[in-house]
């Protein structure tokens, strides 16, 4: 297997990697896995006032999911938090040169940040009775 | 990394050994022995008797006489030549194939390609160590077995077979045992005339020799089928002009080879490793600890993706799964064999030591996987259960 | 006698060029690429490039596209995967071979073989020139011929074959062709895709490479059942662990072979060995005169009985009959084709020139062939008609 | 093909090959051949006084025929006549190391100084009738 630059250097210190302090709020969680594709992925995201201040990932995973993973956090950081669900995906794999037969890994990471930007909804739904369903859109709006 | 990385894959190859590549290098240039063995003029002959002193040699390490010994281009060709020939050689209408699932792909392959011709095949399941033994032979042999195919030692597990009893076994029955001893010759001992082998296969590159060189042990009394046609060098049994600088190195390659030697030595360098890595929470063994072949470790990291785990390891050259075709995704046959996941298969390293491995070497090695295992591990923290079971 | 015979058996093989030596060193101990090219990690990776280097240069000899190329253990290999690869992929009942009578034996063998498999086959006769016409080609073809099979140069007489006509008549009648090129490329140019060939057997040792590895060109579109069975090496049409040092040798040798350069220096040579034999009483050329490749030089001496002849030039290492079988006291089956007699093929020499042959080396050997025959036929004055017709 | 320091000494430097000057008198010729064993050898004796004087030879053959009858030449030189008649085949092939494939030339050797030794008698016989078959032995006794 051939590597680009962008995948050993993200493989090697991935950005954002690990997860927030226990006390710190605002954070939503988004997870997905496949086994047969052998990934887990886990995002933790942190979102004040409409805009992503923070991402962390833990995976299980190869080196260009690593990669993926990690590039999407770079990306994501003081982005509006409709971004979690308007990934290009194209751009990503594009960016570390994906192999096609791993394409099906990038569709989970998708699944995991479509769950944050759920969970975003569910959590401000909890808080801000009455709000939109897309809350870090209605609130920059 | 400009640095060379640290070689742990001494299963899949060696480093020629420097006395080898000087005696090859002298049968190259125009000073040198480069004729062919063939001809009948002096030079022709000089070759031939470099040839026959090689032969001498190869024999003598395996406890086997000379005129047994038939050069090939390396154990895959060996293996090929011992079971094609020996089922083209026999007259049965019905015929058996005995082997076992943790075989070389030289041997299932072959033996697929038996079945193609409707040879029927027994492939003999391992225990979770990887043992087969003599009695699950016997249950398996017939009246239509043409052969008994069984590795001495595997090449990613490092398990070592019990030939004699296996060959005791097929000699009670009447039956043809070959035996593939690709990685085990120059390491433990092999002693085909006393344990009764038929047919043996040998290869340099394992044991600090050069790559597509190779040779067939053929008992006396045992009747092959070339393979190769056209040419009466080998007795007949394999054609083409005879590589003397090729056979020349194996010849040097098995000299300088003594089991007795370099296998405490390996496994001094094997068991530190192995003392090493255990220290890394959940690392288990694949394999047998009692009965493995010295210079080969193969452990499993559970929880730990298994190409990740490898490009973490950049600076170590070690094999996943089996090293003749590690660029394929599949699991590992012989783990899988054991009784591994995928998951598990995927996540296990074979680290292998060699002549030129140092115990600073090992040192290294335990100290950086231990490091990148923690970080792959900090990483997937949270993972499900199926990532390391 | 102490000094180093004059080597003119470069049809046999040939001393390695010293560059050749150098890049194939380069591959064998620890500072060098000695990994696994299988092997996934960056030394295997690095072995591997230059395995695909080796293969372009190779292919680039040849005029053939680089993923044609297949590396095999020699010529002799090759020659068996093309044939029986062939067959063995063709789903007819009925089968059919067409070969020449003059064929290296590593074809006629294996024609041999197919005839114990209940194939037909066609020995093609040369005349008396060694010359096989494409029309005799044509005309053998029947609806049940899967491959026709001609070498390029005779490897006792030197003869070229017309590839280019006999492949358009091939491909007239949608039939697979087969050339066995180990005496052509590097010295004559071969043009693979240009003349539409299916196959193509090469091997570096005539060329001043290495023994023992060589490689078969498969065109595409071209289907081979392989014939050695066990890893993905080679597309999956020759299993085993890729020799690197043998495969960069073979790849340094066709790039320093330089046909238009080479060929003329060599032609040179040959005619100057003609000049200086053709004083010789009642001397005679085997082969033709005209379409003969540079290196080759076969003279029947009539009257001296074969072997004194060769042992009144022991100083000179030369070929009777086939290199590949001169410990062999049968005549060579080619001389017979033209038409010799036992005794006249017997008394004949072949003399064959290379890269490290000199001009002053050419007249030591037309003295020294002189001044023997004289003697010789002074010892037979007054023998019978038979010994020298 | 090995050959023996015997053969390689009597190739390089055959003893007697050759013929006497066409006076020189008592010379009786014997000649023997075998094209499918590929030799012809034809033995020149000069005979005086029941004596072997000397021998010269000539032969199309291989180097271990050659070696023979050079051999055979030197141990006939000064013998009695008779000894045309009774060459040790067995004492020449071990001499010279003669492999066994090869013993049917040194019969044909043999022939042709068997023919000398006919020849011998018949010319005796024709210049002095009378004689008995065996010339030179009786010319001895
Ligand atoms: C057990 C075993 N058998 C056979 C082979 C094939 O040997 P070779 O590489 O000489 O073809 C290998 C290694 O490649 C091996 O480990
Ligand atoms: C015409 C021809 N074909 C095939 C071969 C066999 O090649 P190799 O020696 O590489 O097996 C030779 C020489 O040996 C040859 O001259």
């Amino acid at each position: 297997m051939n590597y680009s630059p962008e995948v050993l250097q993200r493989f090697d210190l991935p950005q954002a990697d690990g997860v927030f302090p226990d006390e710190t709020e605002g954070v939503v969680r988004g997870e997905a896995e496949d086994r047969s594709l052998g990934i887990w992925v886990r995002f933790d995201v942190r979102v004040h006032e409409g805009l992503i201040r923070a991402v962390r990932f833990h995976l299980y995973g190869c080196p260009h999911a690593i990669a993926a993973a990690s590039l999407i956090c770079e990306r994501l950081e003081d982005q509006p938090a409709r971004s979690l669900s308007a990934i290009d995906l194209q751009v990503v794999a594009d960016s570390i040169d994906l192999p096609v037969e791993k394409y099906g890994k990038l569709l989970k990471i998708e699944d995991a940040l479509l769950e944050c930007w759920r969970s975003l909804g569910d959590s401000r739904a909890t808080s801000e009775p009455g709000n939109s369903r897309h809350p870090g859109e209605a609130k920059d709006s | 990394m400009s640095a060379r990385p640290l070689y742990l894959d001494n299963a899949a190859t060696t480093a020629v050994d420097p006395a080898v590549i000087a005696a090859m290098t002298d049968c190259l240039g125009s000073d040198g022995n480069f004729e062919n063995p063939s001809s009948s003029h002096a030079g022709g002959a000089r070759a031939r008797q470099l040839v026959e002193d090689a032969r001498e040699r190869v024999a003598a390490l395996v406890n086997a006489a000379p005129n047994g010994i038939v050069f090939t281009s390396g154990a895959t060709e060996s293996n090929n030549l011992a079971i094609l020939g020996s089922f083209d050689a026999d007259p049965r209408a019905r015929q058996h194939f005995v082997t076992t699932r943790i075989e070389h792909h030289s041997v299932l392959d072959t033996a697929h390609a038996l079945q193609i011709r409707d040879v029927e095949v027994t492939l003999l399941d391992c225990d979770a160590e990887g043992i087969v033994t003599a009695g699950q032979v016997l249950d398996a042999i017939t009246d239509a077995t043409v052969l008994v195919s069984i590795m001495h030692v595997n090449n990613e597990i490092g398990v070592i077979q019990d030939i004699e009893a296996i060959a005791r076994t097929c000699a009670s029955r009447g039956v043809r045992l070959h035996v593939d001893a690709a990685q085990s010759a120059g390491k433990i001992p092999v002693d085909l005339s006393g344990w009764g082998v038929d047919l043996c296969s040998l290869t340099a590159h394992k044991a600090h020799g050069p790559k597509g060189i190779g040779a067939l042990y053929v008992a006396g009394g045992v009747t092959l089928a070339p393979q190769l046609h056209g040419g009466e060098q080998e007795r007949g049994l394999r054609a083409g002009t005879l590589a003397t600088h090729q056979i020349v190195g194996m010849g040097k390659t098995f000299e300088l080879a003594r089991p007795e030697r370099d296998g405490p030595r390996l496994a001094k360098l094997r068991d530190m490793l192995w003392r090493g890595l255990g220290e890394i929470d959940g690392i288990r063994l694949n394999g047998s600890r009692d009965r493995s072949a010295p210079h080969i470790l193969n452990v499993c990291l559970p929880g730990i993706e298994g190409e990740s785990l490898r490009l973490a390891l950049a600076d170590i050259a070690v094999s996943a799964g089996s090293a003749c075709a590690s660029d394929d995704p599949e699991p590992s046959h012989v783990l899988s064999s054991l009784g591994l996941s995928d998951a598990l298969a995927q996540s296990s390293l074979r680290l292998s030591v060699g002549r030129f491995t140092k115990p600073a070497d090992i040192e290294w090695a335990v100290e950086r996987i231990g490091a990148e295992v923690a970080r792959l591990r900090a990483l997937a923290n949270g993972a499900p259960a199926w990532c390391s079971t």
